[in-house]
């Protein structure tokens, strides 16, 4: 294991680490970061992982009426958001900026998301890149509510954030972020200036935690050859397989 | 109940879709592009789309060929071959009403259609601005529990379910594969209008294994044969997609003059079926 | 979410049924009258039925066994074998508590279970005496429309469904065939316990064709071979309904001493399968 | 064609002839008769027939949650419905006498009678024993209500009631029965006698048509052959195939 560690190979055990106690973890379309991160926790814990566009038996899943069924029947433990804007509410939008419905700009749209981040107990949010653009104040659209008010059936919601700089956790009481930890490389100041809204910050920062030699070889294996089935762009430009 | 009628060819058969129809259509594996070009060369006018549950190419090319006066839709997107171009300016523009979802409440619509229900209950959506814009539907509260608002989602009945199977057979019967959902649209749509790879002769639910994945032809209206009448799109078992296709179509979407001669090479002239 | 678990047999599979459990089985074509049978043998007590919609032989055996608390019906006959005696006698006697329902309900309150949706709207029933007698349903508005009623039938969550299948995998995987009900049966249930015809290596969900029918290890907690589990009763593919053996039944069904006798003879002591 | 009409031959041709208008019929378990009626106003008009229980692919459905939804989708034109009682007000009951649930008699139960009732627009109810044991003043239980209050959505009801005896037609809006002829060998005595309810009568009630030789010839040839799939036995002891 000559090659130091990449910041997706990072970003994949940061995600993984917050995946131990999943059963079943289902992954999205256009995924391949948490997809592989959803392989690292299956290989270490021997969670059932269902990726959407995947035809290898034991990932199928059409992404169809099953899926979302599943989740409404609590078979579905963990799950992955992204949004062209996440806000510090832990709302996500997937929809547009300015104002809807003739958008400034428009973006494909909230696809399952406004149902399945109720349904599934932990979903965590994903965000390769970190900036104002991205984490923003408040979201132009909410294509899905972070909270819910008092009343509303959730069982299911935000449980971190992930992104190339740091890792965050959710306080679905208190509705807010807290840092969890900085990537090796990066500040907190790095962190605040790059972020359009206010979170915790506990006194000492810990380093997310580099993957260590066991960890990116099972990455750079079998994550590798299983992640090629859907992903095949990905795993050639990252794994060159 | 009328007999399903067979076509010889998606032309045909798109010359039977009136103008103004709302139409279903799968988000992939059995998209039915062979009849939206038939769409396009026929010049279809005022349609308003379903997409089950998202869309893709087949949308993005019969809006920006401006056949689309609305859609109902969780999301449209080519995939990894990037942004619905001409789709997002269309919404932009105000050119076609957007009627924004999630993927389950098309899934809910349908099943309430499909159960001839005048609405399906589902969980999710309350807070969102989807919500808020979609003024047809409704908050309700369970009547098996206390202050437990739910969305009641309304049914939906499209015209004409659009589909592309794998087999056809000469009493009408599809067989859909996987795809179950393509039941779901069928059973909800007044209509269902198919193209397939191939038409047997042989009764496709007398076939105890064929028969699981069987749509009967009560629900079929229209059959035409079109062999690679996903292209280029995949259709399992037959083809994969034709990936250098999709990247010159997602350079060409939203791009008025090469769109123009996109249409020209590949649309309006029948091409040859992929293999 | 546990894998599935492969027992020797079905009276291994049913020793991890708990008394009280709430099972639910399909109508027919499939129907897992080996662990039924095998219930009995282990002298399975105050278990709640949900037929999937109606119920024949499976429901009065485990009646006239007293393995059954309340049984959740659209009906229960021995078809054209005549009616099933111990059933009306037991809710006569009020050993059983009967909750009678219309067919589509069962399926409307299993879909909703599916859904994790707490109840299903559904069209009829207002004006019978079973609507009634089923005070756990509620009428409540359309909220799209002024005055018009429906029921709304509460989700069914059985403890386990209870099926026999043609095929089923060492993953785990089960093939239902045309039996897609059982598939509705499984999402609907908390665990699913199937006894197969056959159990194969290779995966059923690899198979373009069968996959279609297929049911996803994700469903199911418990596998166990069971060739010819569905006898007396028709396992389509595999051998028809033994009917000299049905008109047996039929006359034993109510009566004491012939159906401790049949008991006996072809449950107790563990019969061979038929072909 | 020697042999003469017989009583089932008679119900066949005369539950078919109110079958002209319904392009899809469906028929239920244990409803040879109908079943076989069903398939007589096919061969004439060329309708779609489903019976639940014949693997005929033409004819085959299963009766599972595809045959409900097809009815509420309006795909279903015509059904049959019987009942252990059924009353003036088109009431069957399919449920038992006596007080429920702990009743004297038991019976199997609604099936989907409390369902189909109110969405096939046309549902012929079909009776062989015509007494007051079975068409009575009031039923015990109601399975499935003749009519509904208004506001009640029901685009499906009874059209009429066929038994050994006679045709009757209902009025839904009357909410009651009018005799419209009576077998061959029958008299209105006979019909009042043994009818337990009240019914509208007009001053000259017609005899139910024979069926013509041609009728006749297609009962006991196609229709015969075709009904010996879901009904060996009833095929095998009326028409010996």
């Amino acid at each position: 294991m000559s090659e130091p560690c990449r910041p997706e190979e990072l970003m994949i055990s940061a995600i993984a680490g917050l995946l131990d106690d999943a059963a079943h973890i289902a992954v999205g379309v256009l995924s391949p970061i948490p997809g592989s991160a959803a392989l690292l926790a299956r290989a270490r814990t021997g969670a059932r992982v269902s990726i959407i566009g995947s035809t290898v038996p034991e990932f199928r899943t059409d992404g169809g009426v099953d899926l979302f069924d599943a989740a409404g029947q609590g078979r579905i433990d963990a799950f992955f958001l992204s949004g062209g804007q996440i806000d510090g509410a832990a709302n996500i939008n997937l929809t547009g900026i300015g104002d809807y419905p003739g958008m400034d700009v428009r973006w494909s749209g909230a696809f399952g998301s406004a149902y399945l981040y109720f349904q599934v107990p932990k979903v965590i949010l994903f965000r390769d890149e970190h900036s104002r653009r991205t984490l923003v104040d408040k979201v132009d659209f909410v294509s899905a509510p972070g909270v819910s008010e008092k009343g509303v059936y959730r069982p299911g919601g935000p449980h971190g954030l992930v992104t190339a700089l740091c890792v965050m956790l959710f306080d679905r009481k208190a509705g807010r972020f807290t840092l969890q930890s900085i990537h090796p490389g990066h500040s907190l100041e790095e962190v605040r200036d790059n972020t359009g809204f206010d979170f915790d910050c506990p006194e000492h920062v810990a380093q997310t935690r580099m993957p260590d030699a066991e960890a990116l070889g099972v990455i750079r294996g079998e994550v590798a050859a299983a992640i090629a089935n859907p992903y095949p762009g990905f795993a050639r430009r990252m794994f060159a397989v | 109940m009328a007999d399903t009628e067979f076509f010889a060819d998606a032309d045909a058969l798109a010359r039977a879709i009136p103008d103004g129809a709302k139409l279903a259509v799968f988000k992939d594996c059995g998209v039915p592009m062979e009849t939206a070009r038939a769409l396009v060369r026929r010049k279809a006018r005022g349609l308003h789309l379903v997409t089950v549950p998202t869309g893709g190419m087949i949308a993005d090319l019969l809006i920006a060929a401006r056949c689309v006066d609305s859609i109902e839709t969780a999301g449209v997107s080519l995939g990894e071959f990037g942004p619905a171009r001409a789709f997002a300016r269309a919404v932009k523009s105000g050119q076609i009403e957007i009627r924004d979802t999630t993927c389950p409440a098309i899934y809910s619509g349908l099943q309430a259609g499909e159960k001839g229900i005048p609405f399906m209950p589902m969980r999710g959506l309350i807070g969102s601005d989807i919500l808020k814009a979609r003024t047809d539907y409704a908050l309700i509260g369970n009547p098996f529990a206390q202050n437990d608002p739910i969305v009641a989602v309304p049914a939906i009945r499209p015209d004409i379910a659009l589909i592309h199977v794998a087999l056809a057979d000469r009493s009408g019967n599809l067989w859909v594969g996987r795809q179950s959902e393509q039941k779901i649209m069928a059973h909800a749509a007044h209509r269902t209008f198919a193209t397939a790879e191939k038409i047997v002769d042989d009764n496709l639910l007398e076939n105890e294994q064929l028969a699981a994945a069987g749509l009967s032809s009560l629900y079929v209206s229209a059959i035409a044969p079109a062999p690679g009448g996903a292209w280029p799109l995949d259709m399992p078992g037959h083809y994969g997609t034709d990936r250098r296709h999709m990247k010159d179509y997602a350079r060409v979407s939203g791009n008025d003059d090469a769109f123009t001669a996109y249409l020209a090479e590949h649309v309006l002239k029948k091409p040859a079926a992929a293999e």
